[in-house]
């Protein structure tokens, strides 16, 4: 479905983001992909949704393929056509429209292909949507408006779907209910999603595989379950002790812990 | 060779001539500012004397524009209310000081200032263009009324008085360049210094975020109001001079026309720096002239071909600002900072 | 230290705080969580003077600061860090944090445009006072010449925390201080959270969905749903309330104990 | 010594006026050729140097500091009262210069204030005088003034009220416009209301007044329209006969010039038609008067040269303007129906033409006046 | 009473101007949220491309008689009585120029839609991804770019361009006045009127409009749901010069050509901001109040003051709302 070879990226042609990073992902697969800030996950998404050139970053070295396809300069719209859908970080609602109005806009996705957008799809998966369709997206609730970006991006019948720290600024309950959504899709519509996460435990209740990605690299990757039997893992991103039980904020020392891939 | 600056307090790393490089720099650009005149003729000084003058007012406009965030299309009423300050001045009181009329000017073009200011209380951005773009309509509404003839000369204009220190009138461009200079210098050296402090650092703040500059302690009411009146301040001396400079002063002389002349200056220079304006304005200012001079040797004065070419020579000026916005964006300053960065690391510099 | 009492304020025809009242302890860190809406971005609004509540009052170290201007309370020594980070993106790191320091300097414009004296003196000693009380011990050196824009959500984060401590705040409001964060760098934010606590005894507030955290770290939680406060006490108590459970936490931290 | 004598310009090919700029500048190339075949001045030859302005006084002073740094400089020929203001007190010791220019601001016919400018023709206060006058013979009893809300065109309004008043004559409407793109249904609302006799149009070069004159005869009001020399071009006339049909017919104005077609007893005209049909066999005949304004200024300059020369004296700015204001009796050759005297450095007098759509020509309907 | 009437037409009159060059500006914000200063240029290409192709091409040697001037003999026959400045000589006379009315339009609208586009390709398009104000201070630029570039192509002024329609003064009596208008002034004000709701209609009603407007608040995201945004920034400098084109058009034939135009278009920014960036209802509002209160003006006080109505009026106007009367306010939430 995507592959990416040996991908380097930088921004301004001076900022070094990605720096040779190999990753893939398989049809109706959810891959998540973690890593520290700054680590290059949303230029990673960037990259291959076409979006980087609109932030002065570019493509250096190697490939991108969706679906067999070379991507490395394709423009955005013309993915988004083709099924390669990006909910984005911080989830860049159209404010100022109504919440219809936002599904509306990502009916262009749907050009030049034979169908029909399906709002009912959407409400049914997030039935608060639809008792707001009329209102201004501005004023949604953080849960909803990731609901509406996940739905916006559901409404171009999305093959691959690029979700960008969907967690981010979520209470933990609507985390759990639109990662069980976001399970549902991957199910029912059979697509894959590439899924960017802070929130470990979150990511790999849903997802399949995962990749670590730190500096640019991938440093890590494995099955979900391989990669929570990692004592790095346990530590930096699952928050476990030693004892693999859930260790105090309290208890965080000054100093840091090697991280055994860095070896 | 050198291979970093060592800075042992923080005072010295919070120094604006910080490097040797910069220092001879800076000598050199008063020195050759000094001796200009000397060798100079009246073009030259004309021309001189005007950047000067223009200098002044876009450091101002940078104050509000560069520095605050607060986009203005109407800095040319301040530029008027500070000339026809100084005709007024000086035809109530014939034989004020400069110095005073000066100050004087800067005064009432402030307080102007603050009266524009008001609606950047509540309006921002294009809407904020808009309405400063309507207060200097307005200004020179009034400067054209009959009832303000006197001091203004109305719809026609009005000769201006020359400048007159310790008894010795400045009639020549080359003696009222001594007098415009340094005080470009110093309110040059006085935008810097606030820029680096306390105070300019708010406006600054301002500018990038204004919700949070507030919850830091800093006041946007009182800010914005100071911000535009010195702004405001700066484009007010700089009418004072202008009406010192030149013999006569038209209302249309500080119209849209001057308020984005300004802009422009700005853009080109570098907005939120110092020396953004001094490029910006030289450059601007200069272009058109030495487009003329390039013309007028091409076509030898001859009518038939300047009615060719002048058209062209507008064309060409767009085309240098749009050629800027698109391949210099943050203005010549990056320029400057790209050649002062080669000069600091040389000769590892690529 | 701070109190808020019967404070309510609706946009429209969203409550968006409905007769909500708490006192936030001296030195103590009080958390406010809920779920996303309910209130908690909109109560540090009030407290800091962005919106006033349409009723109810707000005390403020001994004054009743209700109606007062948002630059007025920080003068007062309150700081306060954003959901949606707002710093000075074009400036530096250093020049973000010197901002911090505003209201306790003194020069005012002419000072500062002559520069050469008094301003100078009062700038080099801001200077110094940052470099050691905010930028060593928030671990900032490294970077504080390079432009906030640049650099990586985590290490803003950090930035935005270092500015408002060069207020030397007597209270702090944290909004969503770990949003967006792994584990580790979570674990380094708690650990600063802490150690504030510990070396200048701030009265902190806290809102943040990253339970783990909250419940490790504060002394006390309140709990917002749809503008009331549903919940307060200590975190044990709170996290075993059946309705705080109903209508935030949901029943996450049993699943995750089946992997 | 100089080998040449230098005249330079600023004229405006750009900005507002650009139609008037391009019209004249093309005169001074050939005032340059013409004056240099047959032998130049005293012997010397002329070098003739246009600058465009914009039309923005300030850039007309740069134009004309530079042409002074060039070298000596014997004449300039300035765009616009405000130049001419500008530079007016500029122009003492070294930096003085005799200098024309496209202005008749009533204000530059000053030898007191403004000792080396001149203006080859009335004032506009003299031209609305002129105009007045004419009316009052006629026996009108009502007249507008409408005009551009410019420098130009309030110049001669307060002296306008004045010698109305003067001749028994009421002013029923003053009618401020902008310079170009007025609003012409208004006006004429206005111009309907006051149903004046007369209306004088002050102010405009190219556009509004045939706008006007044509939205005031499509409604049908009778007042009789009145121009000033800038409203008064034949070639912009018959433009608007050709295009939006005859309203403009029957529209008068002032002139202080012979039209170029008008050659009888011209010897001047006729040299310059045979001349410039010599080195343009296309050239139709007519000359626009705005070149005549331009050439006439040169012509006056050329004489006084030469009388300078005559008398043996050094090519001075004084010596010229001396000359200058020595004029008296001056047969031009075409430009004026009559000897000419320049005094407080102008030439005072006129004469109203009206325009026929079916011959195209002005005509005159008064004799010359003197004011 | 009647004379207020009078000039309550004369204010709405040249307001539909105002309204339909204000469409252009609007159009171009709501796309690029750019607002294009060198628009009032644009126009005045538009009214330079319709003297072009409705006075001087007909003129032109190779074209037939017929399109300078349209002479069938039923219209010879219709005119052959009719006495001059009556409404059947005008008829007549616009009859016998329709088919170069027909020329200047369609040429006026292809040539500025093709300097549009030309337009957003070399300037605007390579500061995509640059600020707003960047992009905006570059109109500015364009200004002086196209002010050269006219007065290079045509030095033709003052010229009289072709009315759109029949031209014929219309009298009638109200109030005990008698009134007036000009029946090309009305024909003037329908199609501005026309072009104007059309396009609100569109845009607010149609999955274009939904394009547009996703476009302007955050063009990546409109990129990334499928929207062919440059293809959005081309239609909406379309849109501006083509109506830009009928606004020339119009202001020429009521106040002949003349580089004024260009100031004229800058002036309209003022009634923008009054009506609200954003918002065409606003605009539309905005205009005709602008047209209206400088009509009272010019009457009750006179010109001098008639030109500065629309500064006075949009800085009151946003003093107390400061979005301009329709404008949407950005939700800021902090
Ligand atoms: N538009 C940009 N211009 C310049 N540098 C950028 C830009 N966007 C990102 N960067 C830099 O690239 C690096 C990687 O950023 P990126 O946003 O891809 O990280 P991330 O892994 O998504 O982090 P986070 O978890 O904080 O979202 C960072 O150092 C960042 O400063
Ligand atoms: N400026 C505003 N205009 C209108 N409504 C607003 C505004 N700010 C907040 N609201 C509304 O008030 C309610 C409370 O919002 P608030 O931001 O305080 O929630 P929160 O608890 O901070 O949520 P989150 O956890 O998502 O940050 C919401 O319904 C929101 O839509
Ligand atoms: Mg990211
Ligand atoms: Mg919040």
């Amino acid at each position: 479905m995507l592959t990416i070879e040996n991908l380097e990226v930088a921004y301004f042609n001076a900022i070094q983001v990605l720096k040779g990073l190999t990753l893939s992902v398989d049809d109706s697969e959810v891959v998540a992909l973690l890593g520290a800030n700054g680590a290059g996950k949303t230029t990673l998404l960037k990259a291959v949704s076409g979006l980087l050139p609109l932030e002065n970053g570019a493509i250096g070295e190697g490939r991108i393929r969706f679906q067999d396809q070379l991507i490395n300069k394709t423009p955005p719209h013309e993915l988004a056509r083709a099924g390669l859908l990006h909910v984005r970080e911080g989830r860049r609602i159209f404010t100022e429209m109504s919440v219809e109005e936002n599904l509306i806009s990502a009916t262009y996705a749907l050009t030049g292909r034979d169908a029909q957008p399906d709002f009912e799809a959407v409400y049914n998966y997030f039935p608060q949507l639809k008792d707001r369709a009329r209102q201004t997206a501005g004023l949604l609730s953080g849960g909803e408006l990731q609901m509406l970006a996940i739905g916006r991006a559901l409404i171009g019948q999305p093959r691959l779907i690029l979700l960008d720290e969907p967690s981010l600024g979520l209470a933990p309950k609507i985390v759990d209910e639109i990662f069980d959504i976001i399970a549902r899709i991957n199910q029912e519509q059979n697509v894959s999603i590439l899924l960017v996460e802070q929130n470990a435990n979150a990511a790999f209740r849903i997802a399949h595989r995962g990749y670590i990605l730190e500096g640019g690299k991938v440093v890590l990757e494995g099955s979900v379950a391989d990669l929570r039997r990692n004592p790095d893992i346990q530590t930096f991103y699952l928050g476990l002790g030693d004892q693999e039980d859930k260790k105090s904020f309290r208890d965080v020392k000054h100093y840091k812990r090697r991280k055994r891939w860095l070896a | 060779m050198i291979t970093g600056h060592y800075k042992t307090r923080y005072t010295a790393d919070e120094g604006i001539w910080s490097t040797w490089p910069k220092q001879a720099g800076l000598v050199a650009a008063l020195v050759a500012l000094a001796v200009l005149p000397l060798i100079a003729n009246n073009y030259v000084l004309l021309l001189a004397g005007q950047i000067a003058i223009f200098i002044i007012a876009v450091v101002g406009l940078n104050v509000l524009v560069g520095y605050t965030g607060l986009m203005s299309l109407g800095h040319g009423a301040f530029f008027a209310i500070g000339a026809y300050t100084t005709v007024a001045v000086h035809h109530e009181f014939p034989n004020t000081f400069p110095l005073i009329t000066l100050l004087i000017s800067i005064a009432v073009a402030a307080a102007f200032g603050v009266l524009f200011g008001l609606p950047s209380l509540r309006v921002k951005g294009l809407y904020l263009a808009v309405a400063t773009l309507s207060a200097n309509f307005i200004v020179l509404f009034l400067i054209r009324q009959e009832w303000l003839a006197e001091w203004t000369g109305g719809v026609s204009g009005t000769e201006t008085p020359n400048a007159v220190l310790f008894g010795y009138e400045l009639r020549s461009q080359r003696a009222q360049y001594y007098f415009i200079v340094p005080i470009m210098l110093i309110m040059l050296l006085f935008a810097q210094n606030l820029f680096r402090t306390r105070f300019g650092r708010a406006l600054i703040a301002i500018r990038d975020k204004d919700y949070s500059a507030e919850i830091l302690g800093i006041s946007l009411y009182s800010h914005k109001l100071k911000s535009f009146a010195i702004s405001a301040a700066y484009c007010g001396a700089a009418g004072c001079l202008w009406a010192y400079f030149f013999p006569a002063i038209l209302p249309e002389d500080f119209g849209l026309n001057m308020s984005i002349t300004l802009v422009v200056c700005l853009v080109a220079g570098g907005m939120g720096r110092t020396l953004g304006p001094v490029f910006g304005t030289v450059l601007i200012l200069l272009v058109p002239e030495i487009l003329k001079i390039v013309f007028a040797n091409v076509t030898d004065g001859d009518a038939n071909a300047q009615m060719l070419f002048s058209p062209m020579r507008d064309i060409a000026f767009g085309v240098l600002i749009i050629g800027f916005l698109i391949f210099e964006p943050m203005g010549l300053v990056s320029i400057w900072d790209r050649f002062w960065r080669f000069v600091d690391r040389w000769p590892f510099s690529k | 230290m701070l109190s808020v009492t019967h404070a309510s304020l609706a946009f429209g025809g969203i409550r968006a705080l409905d007769d909500v009242s708490f006192t936030a302890e001296t030195g103590h860190i009080t958390a406010i969580i809920g779920p996303n809406g309910a209130g908690k971005t909109s109560l540090f609004n009030i407290i800091s003077g962005f919106y006033q509540p349409q009723s109810g009052s707000i005390h403020f170290d001994g004054t009743d600061i209700t109606g007062m201007r948002a630059d007025k309370r920080a003068a007062m020594g309150m700081a306060r860090t954003f959901q949606n980070i707002a710093l000075f993106r074009g400036m530096t790191v250093l020049d973000n944090i010197k901002l911090g320091g505003h209201t306790r300097l003194r020069s005012g414009f002419w000072s500062s445009g002559f520069y050469y004296g008094a301003a100078r003196r009062e700038e080099a000693a801001l200077r110094a006072d940052i470099e050691r009380d905010v930028i060593d011990f928030l671990e900032l050196d490294h970077i504080r010449k390079a432009p906030v824009a640049a650099l990586p959500y985590g290490l803003q984060k950090r930035v935005e925390l270092a500015r408002a401590l060069a207020m030397r705040p007597k209270v702090l409001l944290l909004d969503e201080p770990v949003a967006g964060m792994n584990r580790e760098e979570t674990e380094d934010m708690a650990r600063f959270i802490l150690d504030i606590q510990d070396r200048w005894e701030t009265t902190i507030l806290l809102v943040e969905h990253d339970m783990g955290m909250v419940m490790d770290i504060s002394n006390k939680v309140i709990v917002l749903n749809f503008g009331r406060k549903i919940a307060d006490g200590t975190p044990d108590v709170v996290q075993r309330q059946p309705d705080v459970i109903e209508a935030y936490l949901g029943t996450s931290e049993d699943r995750e104990v089946t992997v | 010594e100089t080998k040449q004598w230098r005249v330079a310009a600023s004229l405006p090919m750009t900005g507002p006026f650009a139609t008037a700029g391009q019209l004249v500048a093309p005169a001074f190339a050939e005032f340059e050729q013409q004056v240099n075949d047959s032998g130049g001045i005293g012997g010397r030859p002329i070098k003739v140097e246009v600058e465009d302005s914009g039309y923005i006084p300030r850039n007309a002073l740069a134009n004309f500091q530079r042409a002074m740094a060039g070298g000596d400089l014997h004449f300039y020929f300035g765009d616009s009262t405000g130049f001419m203001e500008l530079v007016g007190p500029t122009l003492e010791g070294d930096n003085a210069v005799m200098m024309g220019s496209t202005s008749f601001a009533s204000s530059l016919a000053n030898p007191a204030e403004r000792p080396y400018q001149f203006m080859a023709g009335p004032t506009y206060e003299d031209q609305f005088e002129i105009l007045l006058k004419d009316i009052a013979d006629k026996g009108g009893k009502t007249v507008a003034f409408v005009y551009s809300d410019t420098e130009f065109g309030r110049d001669p309004i307060e002296h306008g009220r004045k010698v109305a008043a003067d001749l028994g004559i009421e002013v029923v409407l003053e009618e401020v416009t902008k310079a170009e793109g007025a609003d012409i249904e208004n006006h004429v609302t206005k111009l309907a209301q006051a149903n004046p006799e007369y209306t004088i149009l002050q102010g405009y070069v190219t556009g509004v007044w045939p706008q006007l004159i044509g939205g005031a005869r499509a409604f049908g009001l009778q007042t009789q329209f009145m121009g000033t020399f800038w409203g008064m071009e034949k070639v912009i006339a018959d433009r608007v006969t050709d295009q939006a049909g005859p309203f403009l017919d029957g529209y008068q104005g002032v002139m202080p010039y012979r039209y170029f077609y008008d050659q009888e007893d011209a010897p001047f005209y006729q040299q310059l038609g045979a001349y410039k049909k010599s080195i343009n066999p296309d050239f139709p005949g007519y000359v626009v008067t705005w070149e005549l304004e331009g050439r006439l200024n040169l012509e006056l300059w050329k004489l006084c040269m030469n009388r300078v020369i005559e008398a043996d004296k050094p090519v001075t700015p004084d010596n010229l303007m001396a000359e200058l204001r020595a004029i008296d009796n001056w047969d031009s050759g075409g430009f004026f129906g009559q000897p000419v005297d320049v005094v407080d450095h102008k030439i005072g007098q006129g004469r109203v033409y009206r325009y026929s759509a079916d011959s195209k020509l002005f005509t005159p309907v008064s004799d010359w006046i003197q004011v | 009473m009647g004379q207020f009437v009078q000039y309550l037409i004369n204010g709405v009159i040249s307001g539909g101007i105002l309204a339909l060059i204000a469409l252009g500006i609007v159009s171009v914000f709501k796309a690029t949220k750019v607002v294009n200063f060198a628009h009032g240029h644009l126009i005045l290409f538009g009214a330079y491309f319709y003297f072009t192709f409705a006075v001087m091409l007909p003129e032109a040697a190779f074209m037939p008689d017929w399109v300078r001037s349209w002479e069938p003999e039923w219209l010879v026959a219709y005119r052959a009585d009719a006495p001059s400045f009556s409404p059947k000589a005008a008829i007549a006379s616009w009859i016998s120029d329709v088919p170069r009315i027909l020329l200047g339009l369609a040429g006026a609208l292809a040539a500025n839609a093709l300097l549009a586009l030309l337009i957003e390709r070399l300037v605007m398009r390579p500061l995509l991804g640059q600020s707003t104000f960047a992009m905006i201070l570059s109109t500015v630029g364009l200004i002086w770019v196209l002010e050269g570039s006219a007065g290079l192509i045509w030095t033709a002024e003052a010229e009289q361009v072709p009315s759109l329609g029949p031209n014929f003064p219309i009298r009638f009596e109200l109030f005990g006045a008698n009134l007036f208008l000009f029946s090309g002034s009305l024909f003037n004000l329908l199609i501005a009127l026309a072009l104007f709701a059309a396009l609100m209609l569109v845009l607010r009603y149609t999955r274009s409009g939904v394009a547009i407007r996703a476009t302007a608040e955050d063009q990546s995201t409109a990129y990334a749901m499928g929207i062919n945004v440059p293809r959005v920034f081309s239609s909406a400098w379309l849109i501006a010069s083509t109506t830009g084109a009928v606004a020339g058009a119009i202001l020429a034939t009521r106040t002949g050509l003349s580089p004024a135009i260009g100031l004229f278009g800058l002036s309209v920014l003022a009634v923008v901001l009054m009506g609200g960036l954003d918002s065409f209802a606003g605009v539309l509002l905005a205009s005709m109040l602008i047209g209206v209160l400088q009509a009272m003006t010019q009457w009750k006080l006179g010109g001098e003051y008639a030109e500065i109505v629309p500064y006075v009026a949009v800085l009151i106007v946003i003093l107390i709302r400061p979005h301009g009367f329709l404008g949407q306010e950005e939700i800021e939430r902090i």
